[in-house]
C-alpha cells in the first residue's frame, strides 16, 4: 500500500518545552486515518507540521512522497486541504471569497469555480444565499463548514480535518458523513481526521491512532484497534464511548 | 503612471500641451513687474490663458526657471544677458545674443524700446537755459554744479569711464543716489546721474542728455522666451517691439511708485495708450482662486499619490524585519525634523525652483505617516489569520494582497489621511520657491498685511482639507472591508 | 501631574524656583542687544546662570513678556515708558513711573546713565571755532548750515517745540536722517539732530550741545526687572548704574556697527573697562546645546504629553458616534492646513510670546495623527471581542480599558510617534517667537547664512528625533500586549 | 418550581430575516437545561438574547425574574456566566487575566481570587502553569476550557454554556461532567446548556429542548422527553445517538 505521510522520530518544541518526542507514523494513500487523544496532546501540532506551517525540531518527515520543500512551499499546500480547528475564515473576505480565492489564483474558469462552490455547499448542507455573508454573520456550524468547503475547494490529494464536525449538529453531521465516504471514493483522497468523538472515527476512518500525551499510544487498522487496545485505558474508552 | 498623466490633464491640473496657459514671469521690482503684467495682459486680450508668476527672486532664478520649461518667457536686458547670464564681452550685438541662446533653446524677441542704463540727468530750467541736449556738451558747461552717485563715481562704466571718452578732466563730488533728486529738485545740484527709467526723472520733471558718444552699455529690454512658445503667442507679444520708450516706461514705474497706482491698472492704461483694447484691469480674483487652488491639487496630489504607493510599497518591502522597518522609519522621521523653510531651501541647489522641489519636499514630509501606519497595521495583523494564509498555500505577493493589505487598510487609510491634510498645509509654503498655489496670496498678504488677500489662500485651503476628507470617506468606503464597519452597538 | 512637574524639573527641564538661570531679554536693535548682553555678563560674572532671549520683536512684546514671567529683566526707556507702556503725560517722574509698575509686579532698577534721546549735533571743527557747547548758543550764530530730518522737522518734540523753548526765529531745510552724517561728514552741513547714542557720532567725530533748557524728553536706559527677582541679582545688576554716559554708548554702537566687532566681546570689553573682571567672550556652544535642546525637548514634550492626553481622550469620547468623530477630525486637520508660521502668528495675539504660544501651536498641529490613528484603531477593534467584552458584564469605561485601547494601542502609538516627530521639526519655528529650542541657532543661522550655526541646531534637533524614536520603542514594549509581538514566520 | 428565564412569544431578526419567533420557553431554577438543535438554528442568539447582548424584536423576556435592566446592564450581567461558542479569549491578556478580570473589577481579595482560579483549573483539568501563556499559546481545547473558567469565576447564578465541551477530549470531558455535577449541587447554579451532543445532554441536564429551524419542537424533563419524542424526527435522533 502506498503511503502519504510518513514520520519517523519526529519531534516538535515551543519554548524549549516538547509537544512530543519519537513519533513515527505512516498514513496510507487513499485511506482515511483518525487521530483520537487527550486535549492538548499535540494533534494541531502534527497536522501544522504535515501542512509544513510550523517546522519539525527532529526527525524526517515526507508528504506525499518527498520532504516538506524548501521552495515552492505555496505549490505544495495547495495540495493539502486545511480544515483549521475554529473555522479560521478570513473576516474581511465574504463566505464565497473565502471558499474560492484559492481556486480564481489558480486560474480555473469561472464555471468551474461555481460548479465546485455550489457542489461543496450542498455537500455541507449550506444554503448558497450565505454566499454573499460575512463570516461575522454566520453560526458557529455555519463557520465550521465554510472552512471546511474552503479545505476541499481544490479537490486536493490530502485532507487534514482538524475537529471538522465539533460545531455541526448530528443530523447535519451525519449526512456529511455520507457524503464524504462517497467522496473519498469519487476523488479518491488520503485524510487525517482528528476528532474527539470516537463513533465518528470509527465511522470514518480505516486507520486509528490514539494519542496520548508526548506519544502514540496505539496505531493500526480501525476494527484491529478496537478489537484488541493496546492499553486498559484505551479500553475504557471504547467501552465508553461507542 | 501614463494613464495617470493624462487623466489628471483631462481635469485641467497637469500642463500638457495642448490649451496649457502661457506661463509669464517677472523678477521682483516695479519695472519688471509692470512689464510682466504687460505681456501678460497682451497675451490675454490676444485670446490666449496666461498663468502669472512675478516676483521671482533674481535674474539667476528667472534665467533657470525659463530653461527649465517652468516658465515660458519674462522681460531681460541685453547687459544683463551679456554680462551677468552669457557672460560675454562687452558690446555684443543682440543677433550674437540670440544665437547663444537659441543653442540653448531660448530667443529673444525684438527689444520693446527703451534703455534702462545709467544716463545723465540735468534739471529742465538748467538743460533749457543751456540748450543742453548731449552729454558731450558738458564740456562747455563747468561752472555746473555735477553732483554723482557714489557708486557712479566709481564704477569703471560710470564717471571713470565716461571721463575718458568724453574727455572731462574734473571729479564731480559723490552723493547717496536716493538723495540726488531731491537735491536737484531743490536746485542745490544742476546734473547726477540716473537710470534711465527711473520715475524720479519725470516727478522732479528732469531732463536726460542723449548718450551722444555711445558710451553706456545698453540695457535694452526685451522679451526673453522658450523658443517652443507658440507662433501666435509670439507675435502677440512682438506686437510691443518698440512700444515703450524711456520716458514712457518712467512714467509707468512712477505712476506706480508715486501715484499708487497698481501694476495692472498701469498696464492697461499703457496698453491702451498703444491701441491695445484690452480689458478692465485684471484682478478676476476668482480665476486666481480658481489657478492657485488647482496648483495647490495639483501639488499636494502628486506629492501624496507619490507618497503613498512609495510608502506603502516601502512598507510591505520591510515590514518583516524589525530592524530595517525601524531604520526606514528613523530616516523618515528625520526628513519630518528638518523644518520646512529649511527643506524647500536645501531643494534649490539640487531641483531648482518651481514644482518640483516643492513636489519632493511634500512627497519627504508625507512619507513618515503613511509608512508608520503601515509598519504598525502590518506588523498587527492577527497572527491566526497570518497563519491561516500560509497554511492554504498562499504565495508570499497573495498573501500581502488578499491577508495582510485589506486587514492593515483602515489604519494605512489614516495615515494617508494624516499625511494628506499636512501635505494641503505645508503646501502653502511652496509659494516661496515659485511653486505657486494657495501659498501665493497667503504669503503675499502675510507680506502686505492684507487680511482678504490672505483668506484668498486660507479659505479655499481649508475647502480642499474638507474635500479631501470626504474624498477619502468614499475611499475608505470601497476599500475597508465591509465587517470592519460593524459599529453595532449591542447595549 | 504635579508628580509629573516635579519630575521634569529634576532632569533640569522646568524653571522652578531653585537653581533656575535668570533670562535676560533685549529688544531687536543694535543698542538693545548690548545692554542684555551686558547685563547678562555681569549676572554670569556675579556667579548666577543666565538665559539670554534676545531680539524680541519690539517694546509691547518685552513688556508683556515681563508681565508674564517669560522673561526676568531688559533694558527700558524712561520716555518709552511714560508714552509707549504707560501712556502717562509728559515729564512723569522716575519716582513715579516706578510706582505704576510696582503695582504690576515690576520695578525699574537706577539709570545705565545715558540718555538716548534727540540731540544736536555739531562738526566738531564747527564747535572748536565757535566754543559752541550749549543749545542756546545757537541763537548766536546764525549762519552755520543748520540742516535737520525730515522727522525732526515736523515732530513737536522736534524743532517746532525747540525753536518755541530756546527762542530759535529761523526754520531749517529738511534731510533725510541717514543722510545727513555724511553732510556732516563732507562738511556742507554744520549742525543737523541726531539720537545721543549713535555710533555715527563717534565715527564723524560730532560734538553733542547740552540741551541746556531741559527740551528734549528724557529716553534714561534703566533696567526693568520683575520685583521677585534674587536680591543677589539685583544688585548685581544695580552695580551697573550710572556706568554708561552717551558716548561710551555711542562708542559701544560704533564698535559693533562700524567695527564688526560681535555684541558678547563688545559687552565683555565694556564692562572690563569698567572694572568687571569678566571672564573672555561668551560663546559656550556647549552650553547653549544643551539649553536650547533642553528647551526644545520642553517644548515639544509638553505639547506631545498634552496632545496625547487631550487626543486619545477625545478619541475614546467620539470614536463611537461616526459623524462627531468625523467632525473632530475635520477641525483636526483644518488647524493642520494653517501653515506653521501663519498659526504662530495667530497665537500672539492670543498667548503672548514665549513658550506658551508655541506649546499651544505644537500641540495643535499634535493633535491630527493622533486623533486619528486613535479613532481608526479604536472603530477596528474585533466586533467578537467587543461582543465578549459586554457579555462579562464590563462596564464601558472596563471596556475601554481593559478591551478597545489595549488591542487599538499599537495605532494609538504610531500616531503619538507620528506626532512626537513632527512637533521636534515643528518646534524649530517656536524660536520665530521667542520660545527659544533648537530653532534659535536655525533661524539666526539661516539669518546669517551660518552654516555651523545652522548644524548647531538641526544636528540636535534629528539627535532629538533618534532618541524619541527609541524611548517609544521602549514604552512600546511595555504597552503592546505580548501576542502582537510575535512576528514568528512561518515558511 | 421557580423559573430561572422565562420567553414568551419570543421574535429575534437579522437583516430583516427571522431567526425564531413565537419560541416560549420556561426555564426552571438550579436546574440545567439542554438545548440541542440544528446548527444555525438560533441557540446562540437565544443565548445572548438572555444574555442581554443582542436585543429582543418580539415577545416578552424575564431573566432572573425581572426584565432585562435598561441600566446597569453589567451588573446584571455579571450574575450571568456565559461561556460564548469558540472560547472568545482575548488575545491581549493572559490566561490568567483572562479568568480572573472581572473577579478584579468586582474588587475581591487576592487570596479569594488565588483560590477560585485554582479551584477552576482544577476542575477543567489545567495546568496551572498555563496561567501566564496567551491564548494563542494554547490548544484549541484548553482555550475552550480557560473560557469555561472565565465564565464560571463570579460563581454566578446562571450559566449560559454554548457548547462548551466540543474541543475536549472524551476523558477529560468525563470528568468535567462530574465536576459540573458537584458543582451545580454545591452553588445551586441554574444552567442552560447548548450542546450538539445528545448523549452530553441527557447526562447533564434535568430540562431537554429539542430546537428546529424558527421555533421550538419539543421541551420537557429529559425522562419524559427522551421516553416520548414529539416527533419521528426527534425519535430517531434519540435512537441514533444515545
Ligand atoms: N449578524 C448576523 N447577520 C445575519 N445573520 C446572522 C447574524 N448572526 C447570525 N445570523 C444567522 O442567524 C441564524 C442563527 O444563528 P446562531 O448563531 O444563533 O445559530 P446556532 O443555532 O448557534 O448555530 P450553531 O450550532 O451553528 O452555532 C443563522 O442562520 C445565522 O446565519
Ligand atoms: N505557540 C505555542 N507556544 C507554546 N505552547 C504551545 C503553542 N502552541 C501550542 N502549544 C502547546 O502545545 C501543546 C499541543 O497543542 P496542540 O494545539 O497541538 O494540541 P491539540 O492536541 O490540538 O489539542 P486540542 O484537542 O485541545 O486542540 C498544548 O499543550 C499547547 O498548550
Ligand atoms: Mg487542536
Ligand atoms: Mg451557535
Amino acid at each position: 500500500m502506498d503511503e502519504c505521510v510518513r514520520l519517523e522520530d519526529v519531534g516538535k518544541q515551543f519554548d524549549g518545552q516538547w509537544v512530543f518526542r519519537h513519533v513515527s507514523l505512516t498514513l496510507p494513500q487513499r485511506q482515511t486515518t483518525a487521530i483520537v487523544g487527550e486535549s492538548g496532546c499535540g494533534k494541531t501540532t502534527l497536522l501544522q507540521l504535515i501542512n509544513g506551517v510550523v517546522s519539525v525540531d527532529e526527525g524526517v518527515l515526507s508528504v506525499l512522497n518527498a520532504p516538506i520543500p524548501e521552495t515552492g512551499l505555496p505549490a505544495f499546500r495547495r495540495k493539502i486541504g486545511y480544515a483549521v480547528q475554529g473555522a479560521g475564515l478570513f473576516p474581511h473576505m465574504t463566505v464565497q471569497q473565502n471558499v474560492d480565492l484559492m481556486a480564481r489564483l489558480e486560474g480555473w474558469p469561472e464555471s468551474k469555480i461555481r460548479n465546485r462552490v455550489r457542489r461543496l455547499f450542498e455537500l455541507m448542507g449550506l444554503d448558497s444565499a450565505l454566499g454573499t455573508r460575512y463570516p461575522y454573520q454566520l453560526s458557529g456550524g455555519q463557520q465550521q463548514r465554510v472552512g471546511l468547503c474552503r479545505a476541499m475547494m481544490l479537490e486536493p490529494p490530502l485532507l487534514l480535518l482538524d475537529e471538522p464536525f465539533s460545531a455541526i449538529d448530528p443530523i447535519t453531521r451525519e449526512e456529511i458523513y455520507g457524503h464524504f465516504e462517497v467522496l473519498q471514493q469519487q476523488e479518491s483522497v488520503s485524510a487525517l481526521l482528528v476528532t474527539h468523538d470516537l463513533r465518528e472515527a470509527v465511522r470514518l476512518a480505516q486507520f486509528l491512532v490514539f494519542m496520548g500525551s508526548g506519544q502514540i499510544l496505539q496505531h493500526g487498522e480501525t476494527a484491529t484497534v478496537i478489537e484488541s487496545p493496546a492499553s486498559e485505558s484505551i479500553r475504557r474508552l471504547i467501552e465508553t464511548q461507542l | 503612471m501614463k494613464r495617470l498623466v493624462v487623466t489628471l490633464a483631462l481635469f485641467g491640473w497637469l500642463p500638457l500641451n495642448a490649451g496649457e496657459p502661457i506661463v509669464v514671469a517677472s523678477k521682483n521690482f516695479t519695472e519688471s513687474y509692470l512689464l510682466g503684467e504687460i505681456i501678460a495682459q497682451r497675451l490675454e486680450q490676444a485670446g490666449m490663458e496666461v498663468d502669472r508668476r512675478f516676483g521671482l527672486g533674481g535674474t539667476l532664478i528667472c534665467f533657470e526657471a525659463l530653461l527649465a520649461g517652468e516658465i515660458d518667457v519674462y522681460v531681460e536686458y541685453s547687459g544683463t544677458l551679456e554680462r551677468t547670464i552669457l557672460k560675454l564681452g562687452q558690446r555684443t550685438s543682440i543677433l550674437e545674443l540670440n544665437e547663444r541662446l537659441l543653442s540653448r533653446g531660448l530667443s529673444l524677441l525684438s527689444p520693446l524700446g527703451f534703455n534702462n542704463t545709467y544716463a545723465i540727468a540735468v534739471r529742465k530750467e538748467v538743460a533749457e537755459e543751456f540748450s543742453l541736449e548731449r552729454i558731450s556738451q558738458l564740456t562747455d558747461y563747468r561752472d555746473l554744479r555735477v553732483v554723482v552717485s557714489h557708486e557712479f563715481l566709481e564704477r569703471e562704466d560710470g564717471w571713470p569711464g565716461m571721463r575718458r571718452v568724453y574727455g572731462f578732466d574734473w571729479i564731480p563730488e559723490g552723493i547717496e543716489h536716493g538723495l540726488a533728486y531731491q537735491a536737484m529738485a531743490d536746485g542745490s545740484i544742476d546734473i547726477t546721474d540716473a537710470y534711465s527709467t527711473d520715475g524720479e526723472l519725470q516727478r522732479y520733471d528732469l531732463t536726460v542728455l542723449a548718450d551722444d558718444k555711445a558710451f553706456f552699455p545698453t540695457y535694452l529690454a526685451m522679451p526673453l522666451i522658450r523658443d517652443d512658445l507658440s507662433p501666435r503667442a509670439q507675435a502677440a507679444i512682438e506686437d510691443l517691439a518698440g512700444t515703450l520708450d524711456d520716458s514712457s516706461m518712467a512714467s509707468l514705474n512712477a505712476s506706480v511708485v508715486f501715484e499708487g497706482a497698481d501694476f495692472a491698472s498701469a498696464a492697461t492704461n499703457h496698453l491702451r495708450s498703444i491701441g491695445f483694447d484690452v480689458a478692465d484691469g485684471r484682478s478676476n480674483t476668482f480665476d486666481d482662486l480658481i489657478r492657485n487652488t488647482q496648483r495647490h491639487l495639483w501639488l499636494t496630489a502628486i506629492a501624496l499619490l507619490t507618497a503613498t504607493v512609495v510608502g506603502i510599497v516601502l512598507a510591505l518591502a520591510v515590514f518583516q524585519v524589525t530592524w530595517i522597518s525601524n531604520a526606514v522609519l528613523y530616516v523618515a522621521g528625520l526628513l519630518q525634523t528638518i523644518p520646512s523653510i529649511a527643506l524647500l531651501a536645501l531643494m534649490i541647489p539640487i531641483f531648482g525652483i518651481g514644482m518640483l522641489p516643492a513636489v519632493v519636499a511634500l512627497f519627504l514630509y508625507s512619507l513618515l505617516p503613511i509608512v508608520r501606519n503601515s509598519v504598525t497595521a502590518l506588523v498587527t495583523v492577527d497572527p491566526v489569520l497570518r497563519r491561516v494564509g500560509k497554511a492554504m498555500g498562499l504565495t508570499r505577493y497573495d498573501e500581502l494582497r488578499y491577508v495582510y493589505v485589506p486587514l492593515a487598510m483602515p489604519a494605512i487609510l489614516a495615515g494617508v489621511r494624516t499625511a494628506a491634510v499636512i501635505s494641503i498645509g505645508t503646501a502653502t509654503l511652496a509659494a516661496f520657491i515659485g511653486a505657486g498655489g494657495l501659498g501665493d496670496p497667503i504669503v503675499t498678504g502675510l507680506a502686505l498685511n492684507d487680511t482678504s488677500l490672505i483668506l484668498q489662500g486660507a479659505i479655499p485651503a481649508a475647502v480642499l482639507a474638507i474635500a479631501t476628507e470626504l474624498m477619502f470617506e468614499g475611499i475608505e468606503r470601497v476599500l475597508v472591508p465591509r465587517h470592519l464597519k460593524v459599529l453595532e452597538q449591542p447595549r
